[in-house]
């Protein structure tokens, strides 16, 4: 009874440290357009859960697939249809904004979808193409990763609390651009603390921690 | 399911192993001392003395075998290490870590019982033999593997990386067989055939294969104490170590 | 179709990367250089006793050289997230880390093999073994650089692991010495190295097909 | 002290191969035990503070 058209159905979904799980078994149904916010306390494994799910930690689900197809074991499929913007930026300091930006689709084989100063100013790093990522601020780095979001068209987003850093301007850059790939049929997930600074119709999944 | 694989499955449970460790231990401690025993007196008052070197050709009869063993735990210990990585089994992450200690201390014994046969018989405590110097090369493998292990937090990744580093070393173990013995005919020639296959017959050759035995049931019984201290000290909150504990057993 | 973009990007990203800290890169250079002035000083400078002596400690210094710059191998790509993204993406982990060694070895391998003609004027070696010590150096490196990926790989999350890096790869090293310093020495007493060379070329083939794969499983390891 | 070794002869040698060897040997095997004895007390010890205190310390 897979639904071909998820983007992720996850059932009894868990996952571990040291053979132990961190949280109660959770579902996930994540169809065209859906966004998910991930809640918990600090250390409920809201991290833990994005990383697994890519398989940078171990899990344990009765079911995990993507459009119909088993992942649980073949887990690059599931990463060939990811991005994950973590806590760390992946942005390499020496190289320029511009540079990153290509690097990371290069990287992910993956085209760049509009065009690059456009991406930019969109995100409000305009005029900033050349600059050394290592001299911008905690604020334009996480813009630069936005802009390398924006430039991808994979459907399931993972995105590790996306507000943190950012300003008013940025949250709605971050609304903005969350809302086209939405609106393009892509789901995300994201973990955030607190209330959603932003109107995106969401649902919430709460992880019970076990100890 | 396969016996084997049941047998494997069982051993997988800690309780379990820990009663199969108390009820085979003592076993192979025994047989280890009563080979051993046999073993060093056949070898230093029963055999004659070798017509080349001598006397301190009964040093052969530790020599010899610890560099067998050397190399034979070296083996399991990477055996381990495949079944580790390719099964997430957890036993074999502490028979992997329980070997190396025993292994190194093997391979510590063959250099030194080298060096003290080197001495008499030809002069110098260390000669570059191709033998001794693959010998000193295994030990470094061997801290390689234990130091890789001790430096993670996290025990099981460092069993796992040590299983990697296991698996690239009994690899490469036969590759650096080959170059020093390239290299010492190189440099030496055929000139120091030291621990040469001397022409040992009946009752030179016996106390040697006893002695092999005994370092075997010796190698059981200290893998077997290591695995359950180490299983033990993982499981000390849970029930079965408390009665283990109680039960002085 | 997976495209080889991924792997040329990650090759491109490292070699800009190192032409933009250009001194971290000569830096194994430079303290080859110091090694060599330090056998000389200690041998006494004297032509007839250096010269026998200047290919292995030209190859020892190199080793250890290549040997400096593993601990940045990954240490840069842990702390940015860059090692994360890459496990986290769908290009095969293993090509990536054939880009990687031979980013590695491009600049380091072929960068020290390059100075070795500086090192051997400074221990007078003599000029007729030049051909067959870089050819050795050439070859030896490539499969330093894959023992050294392995190294680095298994130690990449941990903070300090120098010496361990040093004990994981000195007794993995020792086949190449062998055979690499042996084809000089070959050369040296008139034989002809190709033996010892072809050895050593078996050696680094050997290794450039388990270290990628190796080293994947290692980092793999570093995220459970 | 070397020196002293080798006037003994080969017999020297022999003994004091023997003696380092079980000397390692219980370098190996002794640890691991006293580690096993010193954690079953650790184990029976916190048992008697959890029983008095009555709560898992």
């Amino acid at each position: 009874m897979h639904d071909s058209g998820l983007l992720l159905d996850a059932e009894g979904l868990q996952c571990l440290r040291h053979d132990e799980a961190l949280f109660a078994p959770v579902a996930i149904r994540l169809g065209a357009g859906d966004l998910l916010v991930v809640e918990g306390r600090n250390g409920a494994g809201k991290t833990t859960l994005l990383r697994a799910l890519l398989g940078l930690g171990r899990l344990q689900a009765d079911r995990l697939c993507h459009r119909g197809r088993d992942v649980l074991e073949q887990r690059e499929v599931l990463r060939a249809a990811c991005n994950w913007l973590g806590h760390l930026l992946a942005l390499k300091g020496e190289l320029s904004v511009l540079e990153n930006l290509r690097l990371a689709l290069a990287l992910a084989d993956e085209d760049l979808h509009g065009d690059p100063e456009a991406l930019l100013e969109r995100v409000g790093l305009a005029g900033y193409e050349d600059t050394p990522a290592r001299s911008l601020s905690a604020g334009q780095r996480k813009r630069a990763a936005l802009a390398r979001l924006a430039a991808s068209r994979r459907p399931l987003w993972l995105l590790d609390e996306p507000f943190a850093n950012l300003d008013r301007q940025g949250m709605d850059v971050v609304e903005s651009i969350l809302a086209e790939h939405l609106a393009r049929g892509g789901a995300a997930i994201l973990t955030s603390h607190g209330v959603l600074p932003i109107r995106l119709q969401a649902r919430q999944l709460r992880l019970e921690a076990l100890h | 399911m396969h016996p084997v694989w049941r047998w494997f499955h069982q051993m997988g449970s800690p309780p379990y192993f820990y009663a199969f460790s108390t009820r085979w231990m003592p076993w192979f401690g025994g047989l280890a001392l009563i080979l051993g025993a046999i073993g060093i007196y056949k070898g230093l008052f029963i055999a004659p003395a070798d017509y080349l070197q001598g006397e301190s050709f009964r040093i052969i009869y530790i020599h010899v075998p610890s560099a067998w063993m050397s190399l034979f735990i070296y083996l399991l210990m990477a055996i381990n290490g495949a079944i580790a990585l390719i099964w997430r089994i957890k036993l074999s992450e502490i028979l992997l870590l329980s070997c190396a200690p025993i292994g190194a201390m093997f391979t510590a014994v063959t250099l030194l019982t080298g060096m003290l046969w080197g001495k008499p018989t030809w002069g110098t405590y260390w000669v570059w033999d191709a033998r001794l110097t693959s010998e000193l090369v295994l030990l470094f493998l061997y801290f390689g593997v234990m130091a890789l292990a001790a430096a993670y937090e996290d025990q099981r990744q460092g069993a796992r990386a040590a299983a990697v580093l296991a698996l690239v070393g009994v690899v490469n173990i036969p590759i650096i067989h080959f170059s020093v013995h390239w290299w010492n005919t190189l440099h030496q020639g055929e000139t120091v055939r030291v621990f040469g296959e001397t022409s040992m017959h009946g009752s030179m050759l016996w106390p040697l294969l006893i002695m092999a035995l005994a370092t075997k049931f010796y190698f059981a019984f200290a893998l077997l104490l290591r695995a359950r201290s180490m299983l033990l000290e993982q499981e000390r909150g849970k029930q079965w170590a408390i009665e283990i504990a109680q039960g002085g057993r | 179709m997976s495209t080889l973009r991924p792997y040329r990007a990650l090759l491109g990203r490292d070699l800009r990367l190192a032409w933009r800290r250009r001194a971290d890169v000569l830096m194994p250079l430079a303290f080859a250089v110091l090694v060599v002035l330090l056998f000389a000083i200690a041998i006494g400078g004297v032509e007839e006793r250096l010269a026998p002596m200047a290919a292995p400690i030209i190859w020892v210094t190199v080793l250890l050289s290549g040997f400096l710059s593993l601990d940045g191998m990954f240490r840069g790509d842990v702390d940015d997230g860059a090692l994360d993204q890459l496990l986290a993406g769908s290009s095969s982990l293993v090509g990536l880390m054939y880009a990687k060694a031979l980013a590695h070895w491009l600049l380091y391998g072929v960068g020290l093999t390059l100075a070795a003609p500086i090192l051997a004027l400074l221990l007078n070696l003599p000029v007729e073994l030049l051909p067959v010590m870089l050819t050795s150096l050439a070859l030896g490196t490539l499969g330093a650089t894959q023992v050294g990926l392995i190294a680095a790989a298994l130690t990449a999350r941990l903070r300090r692991s120098g010496i361990l890096l040093a004990l994981i790869v000195m007794p993995l090293f020792l086949p190449l010495l062998i055979f690499g310093s042996g084809s000089v020495e070959a050369v040296r007493f008139g034989d002809s190295p190709r033996g010892a060379l072809l050895l050593l070329a078996a050696q680094s083939v050997f290794l450039l097909t388990l270290a990628p794969p190796a080293a994947a499983l290692a980092l793999r390891i570093g995220d459970e | 002290m070397l020196a002293w070794l080798e006037a003994q002869g080969h017999w020297g040698f022999i003994t004091v191969s023997y003696l380092l060897f079980f000397l390692v040997l219980l370098a190996d095997f002794l640890p691991p035990w006293m580690r096993e004895r010193r954690l079953r007390r650790e184990i029976l010890q916190r048992l008697k503070r959890q029983r008095a205190t009555g709560k898992d310390v």
